[in-house]
């Protein structure tokens, strides 16, 4: 054994899965992350499956039950628990009679839609002018900072309220509630992504990209994207949520979905006044969303973690093999980069 | 220090600029007619036409921006009717529907806003940084799972229900307290508080699970760092430790956020605003949408425009001060 | 007015018991703020509330609960006018003793003055009537412009006012019930600022005016005499008016009714179907609910210059189709709405007159409405649009409109909805050019006369062609109405003319140019402190002038 | 301070039997595996160890930090007569820092970065003393007086950033002093410093350990450093302790064949040049001294040129020379060595000759075209023929794509050859720099820091270049793995002819490698000549001193170049 041989063997490293398998691991050792994946799963698939569960309960999102509602009293569901029976699970609408339980599932695909689909845009225009401000020369940084700050100042609401009354009506409502959630609410997205394209940037492997012969649009696909997915990840944990709750606020202020499609924040909206009278009506939205909230923050969390290695040895001692090299460039490391959540425009 | 913010104050009057054109263009084309919107439903094509004239919205667009910029650098003169008067300097024209300054009306109106947001700004940092250092600490235990669902149940919940839960507990059930009703500062700063309180609560806990979670993680992230383990090693207390370094050092995020909500509260409490009753420009705001009163629209959008974009240049000098390390450029 | 019926209940509650007293503060607990507290600018149904206080007119409605308070009775006039023979001119005498809050005499000239102020295109917000009526109404433009003055209106002494009219208007002491009616001293006229300060002519003076109308304080006027007034009793000494709360928060308020709040009214809310499910099952609370009723109607609005609105066959299938019942429980329930078959209110004092033309039974008649239908040439069914409001008023708004598509399906029509953002609603309804075929609409009476309901609304002179301001849906332009309009309106005797109006609108109803939908009903609820509940047909509104805290 | 126990019984620190046992996830790590020693007071033991042997997880076993943190710790340790592994929380806190101090690895991130350095000693202070905040304040100026920081009571409250690394570690070190502990722990305490400030702190030590007779735990990978400043040597290699006895036994007549094979792999400044790979074909004329070895054989062709190049960056209002009127040459298949301090401008130097940072004066040219004022577009034909290795394995990477993607980048850039002709070369390649081509799909952290860096040489040779700048490539690494790295990079230069610039801050490693060195400080090169001339007799004060400052792994070496130093650094001050 010579002693070339006697020193390298150390090297050899414990076989690991490779990244994403590895992400996927963490997260299937972590039951409460687990929960929530199941949850949000559950949720998706009934409201895919809303028709097949409304014919198995016999019932119709829209068709009105006059007779299980006490007129004289508001319209509140005559039953007790709201209107509770074997024909209607989860009790009526007052006022309507409509059957709740149905209305909650197509609800259920309106609102996770809407939410979705709006984080999605949130995230991709983010994203791009993120990464665009991040890459881009000063100019370029400059300009979409500051179009980053009209957006952060636009009044949500009032330019919602706006939209939907220059919007001719035809145009499809939840698409609309995507479009207004996502394009004006991306301020924060892109102010986390230049953050951390500024402090990724001065990295050495965009440097090594760019010796090897890179564009710039070649190091953002292949080098950047990746980084980022980690903090667009935990943003878009919180994003989703806030936006259900935004699409609530958008019907409670009139400019939510078209009727007579349900949609829980249609739902919790109309519901404000009926917490003392008929408290089932309050209790399944406000029940729905905080369960989906709840599992989307779970699920956020556990794959942030998951997808940061420092986490991972978040229990070591020292960190003495990052530390065993020279560090000299703490001086030059401008922590306004560093772990700002919605990023300093600097 | 100086340039700096020359430079920061000059891109935030350039972002003024776009926001207003942005909502000028916009609220042109929201069908509604002003004139009628302002003379009331059953006026006549005549009258409504004088009223037009009046208001001068037969000007062509640019022209009545042009008006509006002139106003706000030069200030205007308006007719009551029976007297002419002068609009000083940031004159932002005239309420279409009541004919008031919308620089009056700001002056008016900001100060419950403020009151409202600053108050919900002490509440969200106090509950959500102290729940987040909590968790922090007792990470994976119990306290921090209570406190968890706690925090995301005030967020996942929208303002008007909590609101009105809160109201409805507090206030009918318990009756600990009176209804609020707002009383300014100015005039009797105790009341002031006593009846400010819910709207704070409301509020502040509604936007307190973001900072939980937001301080939660970086207490978390300065907990792992070296320094932390050095005064461990020499046998400094743990409630020291995590109570002065690793606070310290999670307290720069949270100016951030702080500084993107104080302009988002501004302008987005409008529904918090109407529930308890609370003069605010956000109410005013929304009031002023529905009838396409355009020159409020502006003016208040501006004001929340301008509170944002100073929260944000506020924020980079504390976290300049928080950090000593960070360089302003 | 048209449909700003903001005030709305009538008579009934008497919660606390006992003979009302002076004294205390009344609070006041409202929606909207009082924006605008100049006489010239309030809408003539809303102005009877809180200005009410502050500015008397030469007449004033009757304060009285139910029907009684339908009447019209003087205020500063000795009598409810003297017309002349065709009732193209009106005589009024002030009472001895009027003054001012600064104890100057109230003269002719102060009301000649605040009827041409409402002129003014500052001061625009009132009701068409005086510009409709007046000789040279309509090419007057107000005293600071026209400093000349409405040669129509005439002061032959500081006691007389003289009204000269274009057409017989048989309505006019109702209309002098109108804040535009109010004095104004020349002196003291600040244009639009006036309203910060008005010049009070009643039993309170505005101490405080904060907020544009969120916060007013009224204080007793010393120089008002209780002596000239014979409607406002004016028992308490204060009044606190606090405004922009929101409805849910004022109903929790005036049932939980502690500290101020037990002397606490509401002029603008109304109790909401989820308050009223928990009131009916409290009998304290049920003391304390007033109910109210004013003269309005919502309905469903066709357009026949489209198609297939234009087939009257359509619409009476869709007359036959409609489920009352579903609608009035969108509307918030049997308390809150009344099935309407009639355009006209169901008060006696707009000459109702039941009738049914297309009887749809409580929950519709989708057999009968087919058969229609049939005979319409759409034996298959049909696809039509529902236009509505997105504003979330149970009167124009989603959830009634999902009830109609709901009952029309059920006949084979396919109803789709085209919600419109408030503005966008309100011009669409009222632009001729851009009216929509079918959409949801409603009208509520400016006094309690068949005239401003019907007139509005089938006049084919009323229709307005340009801009957005007709009323006139049905665009109806049939001289025989025309003329039965005019006809009615020289009578001067309003037993008579609502006779006269039952009929005409019994007419009209047979054409199916709408379908009425329901009456709604006012459910007010007042502090646990608070006296003598006097809630009139008129506005429907609690008769603020009257209650007492002690 | 009466109520602390002193026990002049018995040894200071008793180890035995020591095994620590780390788990994440299912996996367990045994990191220390039954080690036994004793140090008595005033004496110093040196842990040495390649890196991850284990050595910072038994000086955190000794304070016990390994509580709480899920770590199994077996055996019995104890410091002072405590037993840590048994002590109470509130015994443990005594024992920290009062009796047993520990200096940590790096300064850099040691200290709160938010509270003033005396600020931070006076709090420690004040946790095992009752002194009042003005006492602890002025006992914190008085260790850093001791420390040697300079104007002491005005720098004690200065940040930890504005220190620099040697006087943060000086900051650390009198922390540690300040309560006047019994042992010092001090885990790789030069690691991050400079030759000439890590012979200063090594030389603090001494001092301190003579004047106080505290004991000493000494952790280090390099065994230069221990020679230095030990007693005692424990060998460690994955956690087990390979040999032990004093430095002169351990040092200098080894018994394991582990212990000589680390020993070889230390570069030396002063033992006759063996190169790692045996004799360099391509620069025979290397021996004899003359300015210019390769001309004489090659084309006389200058392959890079930097004339009076100069690079400033901006500073909030000031602007400072990073590099400031440097000109060199390059020729074809010769190595080029550059050395200085830390901030000395090597990095700025080296990224500028592969323009990465474009030069604010002076020419650069590379084969007849200057290079220095090409826009990016016009470079594309130039990018590829100039690379880099970077300093740090971990940066140089990213993270979160495979190493053959990363390799395969300037292949799949250039567009020439298809999928599998890509894949093909990039195997070829790992294999050339002696990794697994089955690795390919690999991730960077899967890897140990030389193979990283072998990673990273591969990338650059995927661009089949003609120049690399090595941006101190071995310095992240431990002895015996830059062994490995250099004889590579040796190795590929004699096949491919390439040219290779060498930056380093470690004189031995530059030695080693190079044909030329050029020594830089602060922006300028002060010295620059054939490695004879430079090591042999170098004309520049500041070149003596740097060499003077080099570890020598025999103690009695050590000692005399201890005095030597002490006259030096006042001439290079005088300077
Ligand atoms: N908290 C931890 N969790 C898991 N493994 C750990 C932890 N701390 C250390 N290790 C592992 O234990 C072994 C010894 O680590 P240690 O830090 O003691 O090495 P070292 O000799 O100090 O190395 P270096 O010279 O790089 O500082 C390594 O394999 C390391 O990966
Ligand atoms: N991007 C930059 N912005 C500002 N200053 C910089 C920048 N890069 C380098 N400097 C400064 O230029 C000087 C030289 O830095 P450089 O990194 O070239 O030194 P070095 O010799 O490579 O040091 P080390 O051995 O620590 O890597 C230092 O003072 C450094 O702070
Ligand atoms: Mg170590
Ligand atoms: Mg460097």
């Amino acid at each position: 054994m010579t002693a070339a041989d006697l020193l390298t063997s150390e090297a050899a490293t414990p076989v690991a899965a490779s990244g994403g398998r590895q992400v996927w691991r963490r997260l299937r050792s972590r039951p409460s992350a687990v929960v929530a994946a199941v949850v949000l799963v559950l949720l998706v698939v009934l409201a895919l499956a809303a028709p097949l569960l409304a014919a198995l309960e016999g019932q119709d999102a829209n068709a009105y039950h006059d007779s299980l509602i006490d007129s004289a009293r508001g319209g509140v569901p005559t039953g007790s628990f709201g209107g509770v029976s074997a024909d209607h699970w989860l009790g009526v609408e007052p006022g309507t009679g409509r059957d709740l339980f149905v209305r909650m599932l197509y609800g259920a695909r309106v609102s996770l839609l809407v939410a979705l689909g709006a984080t999605v845009v949130q995230l991709a225009i983010g994203v791009a002018v993120g990464l665009a401000a991040g890459l881009g020369n000063r100019f370029l940084d400059t300009f979409l900072s500051r179009v980053t700050d009209v957006m952060v100042a636009l009044p949500f609401l009032v330019m919602g309220i706006a939209l939907t009354a220059v919007v001719p009506s035809e145009f499809p409502r939840s698409l609309l509630l995507i479009l207004i959630i996502g394009l004006l609410n991306w301020g924060g997205t892109s102010r986390i992504v230049r953050a951390q394209t500024l402090s990724l940037k001065e990295l050495d492997f965009v440097a090594a990209a760019r010796l090897g012969g890179s564009g710039r649009l070649r190091v953002a696909r292949r080098e950047l994207l990746p980084s980022l997915a980690a903090p667009v990840i935990t943003y878009a944990s919180i994003l989703l949520p806030s936006n259900i709750v935004t699409e609530a606020s958008l019907s409670f202020l009139g400019v939510g979905v078209k009727p007579p499609t349900p949609s829980w924040g249609q739902m919790l909206s109309s519901a404000q006044t009926w917490f003392r009278a008929d408290p089932m009506y309050v209790l399944l939205p406000s029940g729905v969303l905080f369960v989906t909230v709840l599992a989307f923050t779970v699920l956020g969390d556990a794959v942030r973690t998951a997808l940061d290695p420092r986490e991972a040895s978040r229990l070591r001692v020292g960190r003495s093999r990052r530390s065993a090299g020279r560090t000299p460039r703490t001086a030059r490391e401008t922590p306004s980069a560093r772990k700002t959540p919605e990023g300093t425009a600097s | 220090m100086t340039r700096y913010l020359l430079k920061r104050l000059g891109g935030a009057l350039l972002v003024l600029l776009v926001l207003s054109v942005v909502i000028y263009a916009l609220f042109y084309v929201v069908p509604g007619d002003p004139a009628r919107l302002a003379c009331g439903e059953r006026c006549s094509p005549q009258q409504v036409a004088q009223v037009r004239e009046q208001l001068k919205l037969t000007d062509p667009v640019w022209l009545q921006y042009a008006h509006f910029i002139q106003g706000v650098f030069a200030g205007r003169d308006y007719s009551t009717g029976t007297a002419t008067l002068h609009c000083d300097a940031p004159c932002l024209g005239f309420s279409y529907q009541t004919d008031q300054q919308v620089t009056q009306l700001i002056v008016q109106r900001l100060p419950a806003t403020a009151s409202l947001a600053f108050g919900a700004m002490v509440v969200w940092l106090v509950i959500g940084v102290g729940t987040g250092l909590l968790s922090a600490l007792r990470r994976g235990g119990v306290t921090e799972r209570v406190l968890t669902l706690f925090t995301l149940a005030g967020t996942s919940t929208p303002v008007f229900i909590l609101g009105l839960l809160i109201l409805m507990v507090v206030c009918a059930y318990l009756q600990w307290l009176p209804f609020p009703s707002y009383v300014p500062l100015t005039e009797d700063p105790e009341q002031w508080a006593w009846n400010m309180l819910l709207p704070w609560f409301t509020l502040g806990l509604f936007e307190s699970a973001k900072y939980a979670r937001l301080t939660r993680s970086s207490t978390l992230e300065t907990l792992a760092e070296d320094h932390i383990r050095t005064f461990r090693a020499y046998g400094v207390g743990e409630r020291t430790v995590v109570g002065k370094h690793a606070l310290r050092g999670a307290v720069p995020p949270v100016i951030a956020l702080n500084a993107l909500d104080v302009g988002t509260v501004l302008g987005g409490a409008v529904l918090t605003e109407s529930l308890f009753g609370i003069p605010g420009i956000g109410k005013t705001l929304i009031d002023a949408v529905k009838v396409i009163d355009l020159p409020v629209v502006v003016g208040v959008v501006l004001v929340i425009g301008a509170a944002v974009v100073l929260a944000n240049v506020l924020a980079d000098l504390l976290y300049a001060v928080a950090d000593r390390r960070v360089v302003l450029q | 007015g048209p449909e700003d019926n903001d005030a709305k209940s009538d008579g009934g509650a008497a919660s606390a018991s006992g003979k009302p007293q002076k004294g205390g503060t009344l609070s006041v607990l409202n929606n909207e703020p009082q924006t605008d507290f100049d006489p010239a600018r309030l809408y003539t149904s809303g102005g009877g509330n809180v200005p009410s206080l502050v500015f008397r007119t030469l007449t004033t409605r009757n304060r009285e609960n139910g029907a009684e308070g339908n009447k019209v009775v003087p205020d500063l006039a000795t009598d409810t006018g003297r017309p002349n023979a065709d009732a193209t001119e009106w005589t009024y005498t002030l009472k001895d003793g009027l003054k001012f809050e600064d104890g100057s005499p109230i003269t002719t000239a102060d009301i000649k003055y605040g009827i041409e102020r409402s002129f003014a295109a500052e001061l625009s917000g009132g009701a068409p009537y005086l510009r409709d009526w007046l000789v040279g109404g309509s090419t007057y433009e107000g005293p600071y412009k026209d400093k000349k003055g409405l040669a129509s209106i005439e002061t032959p002494d500081a006691k007389t006012i003289i009204f000269k009219l274009d057409k017989p208007e048989g309505d006019f002491p109702f209309l002098a019930t109108a804040t535009q009616f109010a004095p104004v001293p020349k002196a003291k006229d600040t244009g639009t600022k006036y309203e910060e300060k008005p010049v009070s002519s009643g039993p309170y003076k505005v101490v405080k005016n904060e907020g544009d109308g969120e916060h007013l304080v009224l204080e007793r006027n010393p120089n008002w005499s209780e002596a000239t007034d014979d409607e406002r009793h004016a028992y308490p000494d204060r009044i606190d008016v606090k405004a922009g709360l929101d409805a849910a928060v004022i109903n929790q308020r005036l049932s939980t009714s502690t500290g101020a709040d037990a002397a606490a009214i509401t002029t603008d809310t109304n109790l909401g179907p989820a308050e009223l499910a928990r009131v009916d099952s409290d009998k304290n609370l049920a003391s304390r609910v007033g109910t109210g009723h004013f003269g309005y109607t919502n309905y469903l609005a066709f357009n026949p210059k489209v198609k297939p609105f234009d087939n009257p066959k359509v619409r009476q299938a869709i007359s036959y189709a409609i489920n009352r019942t579903s609608v009035v429980n969108a509307a918030g329930g049997s308390a809150l709405a009344e099935p309407a078959t009639t355009f006209l209110p169901n008060q006696p004092a707009f000459g109702y007159t039941p009738y049914d033309p297309f009887p749809a039974g409580k929950t519709g008649d989708p057999v009968k409405a087919k058969e229609v239908l049939k005979e319409a040439g759409y034996p298959k069914g049909l696809t039509i649009t529902l236009t509505h409001s997105t504003e979330q008023n149970r009167e124009t708004s989603p959830e009634v409109a999902t009830a109609v598509q709901e009952a029309l399906k059920k006949a084979g029509i396919t109803v789709k909805l085209e919600g419109l953002e408030n503005n966008a609603f309100g011009e669409a309804r009222k632009t001729v050019s851009k009216e929509p075929g079918f959409f949801l609409s409603r009208w509520g009476a400016d006094w309690p006369s068949g005239g401003p309901f019907l007139a509005p609304i089938f006049d084919g002179r009323q229709i307005v062609k340009d801009g957005a301001g007709n009323f006139n849906h049905a665009q109806l332009n049939d001289p025989a109405v025309n003329k039965e309009i005019d006809e009615i309106n020289k009578l001067t005797d309003p037993a008579a003319a609502a006779k006269r109006w039952g009929a005409l609108d019994k007419k009209i109803g047979e054409l199916a140019l709408d379908v009425p939908l329901f009456h709604p009903v006012y459910k007010r609820l007042v502090g646990k402190d608070i006296k003598n509940v006097v809630i009139s047909d008129w506005t429907g509104v609690l008769d603020i002038s009257q209650v007492s805290v002690k | 301070m009466s109520e602390r126990l002193v026990r002049e019984d018995g040894p200071l620190v008793v180890v035995e039997g020591l095994t620590v046992d780390f788990t994440t996830g299912e996996e367990s790590v045994r990191a220390v595996d039954g080690l036994s020693f004793s140090l008595d007071a005033g004496r110093a033991i040196g842990l040495v160890g390649e890196s991850g042997s284990g050595k910072s997880t038994v000086a955190a076993a000794l304070l016990g930090l390994h509580r709480g943190t899920g770590a199994e710790v077996g055996g019995t340790v104890l410091v002072n007569g405590t037993d840590v592994g048994t002590a109470s929380d509130r015994e443990l806190r005594a024992l920290r820092g009062a009796v047993a101090a520990m200096v940590f690895q790096d300064p850099l991130s040691s200290l709160d970065p938010y509270y003033a350095v005396g600020d931070q000693i006076a709090e420690v202070y004040r946790v095992h003393t009752d002194a009042s905040r003005k006492a602890a304040r002025a006992r914190a100026v008085e260790v850093l007086d001791r420390v040697g920081i300079p104007d002491a009571a005005r720098r004690s409250r200065s940040r930890p950033h504005e220190f620099s690394g040697g006087m943060r570690q000086r900051a650390l070190i009198a922390m540690a002093l300040a309560c006047e502990p019994r042992l010092l722990i001090a885990d790789e305490p030069t690691t991050a410093l400079d030759v000439t400030v890590q012979a200063q702190i090594l030389d603090l030590l001494h001092d301190l350990r003579r004047e106080t007779g505290m004991g000493l735990l000494l952790v280090t990978h390099d065994v230069g450093v221990a020679a230095e400043s030990v007693d005692e040597v424990l060998v460690m290699r994955h956690g087990r302790q390979v040999e032990t006895g004093t430095v002169g036994e351990v040092l200098g007549t080894p018994r394991e064949a582990y212990t000589r094979a680390l020993l070889a792999a230390v570069p030396r400044v002063d033992s006759p040049l063996t190169r790692p790979s045996g004799p360099h074909p391509a620069r025979p004329a290397i021996e004899d001294g003359t300015a210019h070895p390769v001309g004489a054989h090659r084309d006389d062709a200058v392959l890079l040129e930097a004339v009076d190049l100069r690079r400033e960056f901006k500073r909030g209002r000031t602007t400072v020379a990073a590099v400031d009127g440097v000109s060199l040459t390059v020729r074809p298949g010769e190595t080029l060595g550059i050395v200085g301090e830390s901030g000395s401008g090597k990095t700025t130097l080296g990224r500028m000759l592969v323009r990465l940072l474009d030069p604010t004066a002076g020419q650069l040219r590379y084969r007849d075209t200057d290079i220095g004022t090409l826009s990016e577009k016009e470079l594309r034909p130039y990018r590829r023929e100039l690379q880099m290795v970077f300093q740090d394995p971990v940066s140089s990477l990213n993270p979160r794509r495979s190493i053959g993607e990363s390799v395969a980048d300037p292949l799949r850039a250039a567009g020439v050859l298809d999928q599998a002709r890509t894949v093909a070369r990039v195997r070829e390649l790992l294999e050339r720099v002696g990794l697994d081509p089955d690795r390919y799909d690999r991730y960077p952290h899967e890897f140990s820091g030389g193979q990283r860096q072998r990673v990273g040489i591969a990338r650059a040779l995927a661009a089949e270049p003609r120049l690399i700048v090595c941006d101190e490539p071995v310095s992240a690494l431990d002895v015996t793995t830059q062994a490995q790295v250099t004889a590579l990079l040796a190795e590929l230069q004699r096949e491919l002819g390439l040219a290779l610039v060498f930056i380093a801050h470690d004189l031995a490693v530059v030695r080693h490698v190079s044909d030329r060195v050029a020594v830089m400080r602060a922006g300028r090169i002060v010295e620059q000549g054939t490695v004879d001339e430079v090591y042999g007799a170098p004309s520049d004060p500041y070149t003596r001193q740097l060499l003077a400052a080099v570890p020598a792994l025999d103690p009695a070496v050590a000692a005399e170049r201890r005095a030597a130093r002490t006259g030096l650094r006042k001439d290079v001050a005088v300077a």
